[in-house]
């Protein structure tokens, strides 16, 4: 097998179908990433997020999605602006809230929803989850459930795409909370050293989990991005064209062989930290500050900028997208247990069972 | 009094907090108590001691060391088991070989203690580990309490303790409550507890894993005498109690959540086979080695030890 | 040809980075060849291909993870064992999970080579770790060869394999030569080798232990007929050389530099005593629990494996 | 064991010895630190650390010393200037390049040299060596063995003072090398939000072993701390006084709670990275460039200061003192090799034997 090729080992889960394709199957044919050309296209993005979370959100009430999920709801303009500056040859590595940037990046929502209900048709064939889905025919390296974790894991890939003579970037996003590990820091001083074409996406949505960004980051996240060299901007996270100028301009730098930029996104979680958080009593936000960032919703500003009878029509068409999504991951089949260690090695070492008969 | 396993670890901070003013507190999203252990401490304790952390594991692990040496007796919590490894160099190559290295100028009482260790439903491959084992290669004190009576004597023993420990509380032994009728107290390390008698076989369980044992036991009470035994620290082992229980049973089965290969069930095997009396080939019941448990519930209790598993095993080596 | 351990290891990185434009080495100091396997590979490969790297271990590895997706096959070399602790999260958490967390979208081929693993002369207590049974243990493909032709042919197929490798080198092993009439070949993962056939005890040696072993053997010849076997691979494990090798001797002894708590000497124990012949009661030669090697050269010796317990544990299972 | 307190387990090296105190025994006597507050002090300790590494050098070459050491010859001025800025309650963590730092701060030079050839009468009972060299009740939290480790073990004797409230301050000494290690960062951030009392203090000596620094770092060394917000000044590392000066200056403000300071020194060090580097031909750095730099040595410099006459009788107290010291380590007993595994827990709990009897 050659390294970073699809590794397709025997599957208990596919071996009983048999070869005949069938629809609960990953799809075979080569996913594209989502065109977010137009206003109209990232608007319809971020509905596409909005919408996908609430469902996902529902999904993790009744049962069907296990374990919850750490929604990205109030932050779309991240990932759709910064998505909206890549191209189709570029990676980005995502965080624990990485619905939004694989949406964003392309993934299906109806392979991410069978991946979070974890069934077969999922994008990681129901062995990921919420906090690993990866799609590498879309460049998506993989969210990530280590914060600060794939930040390197960027960094690597833009060195070693650099290196084959192709220009493209890679992205990595994190929270505020990933400003202070760190292996995030020694990724900013590799990246910075050698100039590689890496765009730093920090989401700082003001907490990591409980604890205030002001009293966690000393000094400025640009400051400490700037103090390895890296051209730092702070966006209005919440306005997903001036995300779009801001990646833009840094993509087109570093594809040019400028070296990394980071962008510091100022942005909110309308959700708590993750869906457990409704079940406990937190007091780290006061109502009204969480009223005064669902004021600066990115959709209305979005929807607004292509007038409400578009935005109408996209919001259908999101939502019947969203109707075959469900449909289609409550329809794909749960993997078969006897397949429960496929996959571990690439090799196809099959590992010792836990237990001898 | 009806305790919980998560109460009994919450108590056992606060009465060593009160007990002694080195103990300190150090970890994610404490002071809001997330993890349960740490609930109503910085009411109770402030901010100079129940210390809210950014997210730095590597430094503040670190950092508890640099404070033990000046005097403190800290506590780390841990929000996921992994994030042990993300700080192995901190607590095996630093905290660990102080004393030795220091030529025994002064121990490191650190504590880590990882609540909700193993897997939480749908927390998926980096969340789920079980990584007593590699502490206890290490040679890192090591306790995974099975109880909440034992939890909280456990941890208070591992906070007194002069050297690091790591007290692992399994996600899924934190539903468990007890009734107690007696007064808390603290527990030595090192002691295992024998928590039902038995003629035929020596079965060894660990963490959520006994109570997995006890009712598997009782199921084959009729068929089977089992004794069950908690080893409770995994590190110092008490292997006179197991010496003295396989005197009498003369079989061994191991039932573990780590990996299979070099875990603890390794251990009590091996150290079986060489030093005990065994009259029939011992058996163990672990994850496969080298397991990553997938997200999907049926796949990620796949890989985990079994109470069907159990029941084989333990006909198995009365064969 | 005459080969020394570190040319086999160099060889090995030439051969694989001549054949394979995908390879890649990082690493600290390895454009001077400092450590002895990179000599001369800057000059030979360039400096896109031979990447000395600041002092980032954990950003590093975790770049190797990225570059491995994108389509390389990343050589880490780390100057001191313990680094590896440092690295644990990167290459337990994240390389060694992406396969089957992605669903098999991906391999990581990934190497990470310890040229001088275990103890130097004076090197003290955080140099001179032998910690190949935790990624035992983790489920990591763990690789310890013993001679110069073993360690140029795994550390080939290590770089070969489409999962993440740890190659150890022993210290102790580096100075050993062999004189080499054949042409040098990868040899697969997971196969022992059996360096000498008897038929009294099989002895189990890992690494440098293997010539320990082999000298011991050859000295007790007269006396008792002792067979070899060098797993090579601690994990995959051979398992079917270890049961033919048991099923002529029944009699089991363990020679193994790790930590002796969940080492690779009780995986051996264990798994043969649950599942191979054993006529008495087996033995194993390790570290102790939870050994940190203090700096005075007698003192490391004294708690590393010695020639003395080896004779006197080959005795003991034959009484 | 009360915690951070000398916990003294029972030792095979002593119980053969019985209770009589020996010549060879650590001292018992509580040690002192240096006193630096004179120029004549300060010349004396500057020759002490140089004359001990060039015995040391000896000792290396002669194999009483084993494994080798990593000399801090040249960098002098920089232990000396910082810890003459510092009292008797403060610590410090130092580095694998840790001697000049444990005698500047006055740890015995007869202790320091038996620790390195392994015997009874070392500061650290032989258990350590040279990377490992400690003496908790003068503030040496040890010498270490992982580059950058230091650092975040200084911030917390810094908290746990504070807490306590003791006005110590914490030095912690580290290399341009570790200024790319994620713990420093990490620990940059912490001691800044906390406002700690800690003087980090970056020897940068041009290269990390064979890496120049240039192509390690990227920005500068005091724009990385600034960016946490700690106050960052470069220093000639060549120059005791300066060293000294700016030390104090640091030291005051974290003192009276002014929150860390950094200084990057400008060092050098004349000989190999380590003592094995002797044995290899490398050529990272031109005999050009050593040259000037030891035509920057800070012992004639010091000893202007003070006159050639009182210099030269400073030199002869220092020559006949590690005379004594080395005529004290040759004449410690080596360590019982039955107490190998001695003081492994401060619980005094023992480890499992390697083999069975
Ligand atoms: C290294 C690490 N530490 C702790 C955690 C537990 N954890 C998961 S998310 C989180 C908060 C992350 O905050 P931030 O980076 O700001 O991202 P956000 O959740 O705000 O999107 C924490 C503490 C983790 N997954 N990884
Ligand atoms: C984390 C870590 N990486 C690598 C090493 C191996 N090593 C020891 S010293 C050294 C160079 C350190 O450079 P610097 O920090 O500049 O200190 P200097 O040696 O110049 O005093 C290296 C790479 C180590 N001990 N620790
Ligand atoms: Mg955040
Ligand atoms: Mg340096």
């Amino acid at each position: 097998m050659s390294p970073g090729a699809p590794a397709v080992a025997p599957s208990a889960d596919t071996a009983s179908a048999g070869t005949a394709p069938s629809v609960t199957e990953p799809a075979v044919t080569e996913p594209s990433v989502a065109a977010l050309d137009t206003p109209e296209r990232r608007y319809r993005m971020l509905r596409l997020i909005r919408s996908f979370e609430e469902r996902a959100l529902d999904l993790v009430k009744s049962g069907v999605i296990t374990g919850g999920i750490h929604p990205y709801i109030g932050q779309e303009a991240v990932a759709v602006g910064v998505c909206a500056a890549l191209g189709a040859g570029d990676r980005l590595a995502s965080t624990h809230r990485g619905h939004g940037h694989v949406l964003a990046r392309g993934l299906d929502p109806a392979r991410m929803l069978a991946e979070l209900a974890g069934r077969v048709g999922g994008s990681n064939r129901g062995r990921g989850g919420s906090m690993h889905a990866a799609d590498l025919r879309l460049g998506i390296l993989g969210a990530n459930g280590i914060v600060g974790a794939g930040a390197p894991i960027a960094v690597g890939a833009a060195w070693a795409d650099r290196q084959t003579g192709s220009d493209a970037v890679a992205v990595a996003f994190f929270g505020d909370g990933a400003l202070n590990q760190g292996v995030l820091l020694e990724s900013f001083n590799l990246a910075a050293m050698w100039r590689l074409p890496v765009l730093f996406v920090c989401e700082n949505n003001g907490y990591a989990t409980t604890l205030p960004a002001g009293t966690a980051v000393a000094g400025s996240a640009t400051g400490r991005a700037a103090a390895f060299g890296i051209p730092a901007a702070e966006v209005d996270g919440m306005d997903t064209e001036a995300v779009r100028a801001a990646a833009e301009e840094a993509v087109a730098r570093a594809r040019a062989g400028g070296g990394p930029g980071f962008l510091e996104c100022r942005t909110y979680r309308f959700e708590g930290h993750h869906t457990m958080e409704r079940r406990m009593k937190l007091h780290y936000r006061t109502p009204e500050e969480v009223a005064a960032w669902r004021e600066r919703d990115p959709l209305p500003r979005a929807a607004a900028a292509i007038g409400a009878e578009r935005a109408a029509a996209l919001d259908t068409e999101v939502a019947a997208r969203l109707a075959a999504a469900e449909e289609f991951a409550l329809a794909s089949p749960h993997p078969d247990p006897d397949g429960a260690a496929d996959h571990l090695y690439a090799s196809g070492l099959r590992p010792r069972a836990g237990a001898t008969a | 009094m009806r305790l919980s396993y998560t109460k009994a670890l919450n108590r056992a901070l606060a009465d060593e907090l009160t007990a002694d003013p080195a103990v300190c507190v150090f970890g994610e999203d404490i002071g809001a108590g997330m993890a349960g252990p740490t609930l109503g401490l910085l009411d109770r304790f402030g901010p100079e001691r129940i210390v809210d952390t950014p997210l730095s594991e590597q430094a503040f692990t670190a950092m508890a060391l640099g404070a033990a040496l000046a005097g403190r007796r800290p506590v780390l919590e841990f929000q996921i088991p992994s994030l042990l490894f993300l700080v192995f160099e901190q607590l095996v190559n630093q905290a660990h070989k102080f004393s030795l290295m220091s030529g025994g100028q002064a121990g490191v009482p650190l504590t880590c203690l990882v609540p909700g260790s193993g897997s939480r439903d749908g927390w998926a491959g980096q969340h789920s580990d079980h990584p007593y084992s590699l502490f206890a290669h290490a040679g890192v004190k090591t306790v995974v309490p099975a109880t909440p009576t034992d939890a909280y004597g456990l941890l208070r023993s591992a906070i007194h303790d002069p050297d690091p420990v790591v007290v692992f509380a399994p996600a899924a032994a934190l539903p468990v409550r007890e009734t107690v009728t007696w007064e808390l107290a603290p527990i030595p390390l090192g002691s295992a507890r024998v928590h039902r008698s038995g003629t035929d076989v020596t079965l060894v369980a660990v963490g959520h894993l006994v109570h997995d044992a006890l009712a598997v036991a009782e199921e084959l009470a009729g068929e089977i005498s089992v004794e069950v035994l908690d080893p409770r620290t995994l590190y110092p082992f008490d292997w006179a109690a197991l010496g003295e229980s396989l005197e009498r049973t003369g079989r061994l089965v191991v039932i573990d959540d780590s990996n299979r290969s070099c875990g603890i069930g390794a251990e009590v095997l091996a150290t079986a086979a060489e030093e005990f009396r065994l009259t029939a080939p011992p058996r163990r019941i672990t994850r496969p080695d080298g397991t990553v448990l997938p997200f999907a519930p049926a796949l990620d209790r796949a890989l985990q030890p079994s109470r069907e598993q159990l029941r084989h095993a333990l006909r198995a080596v009365m064969k």
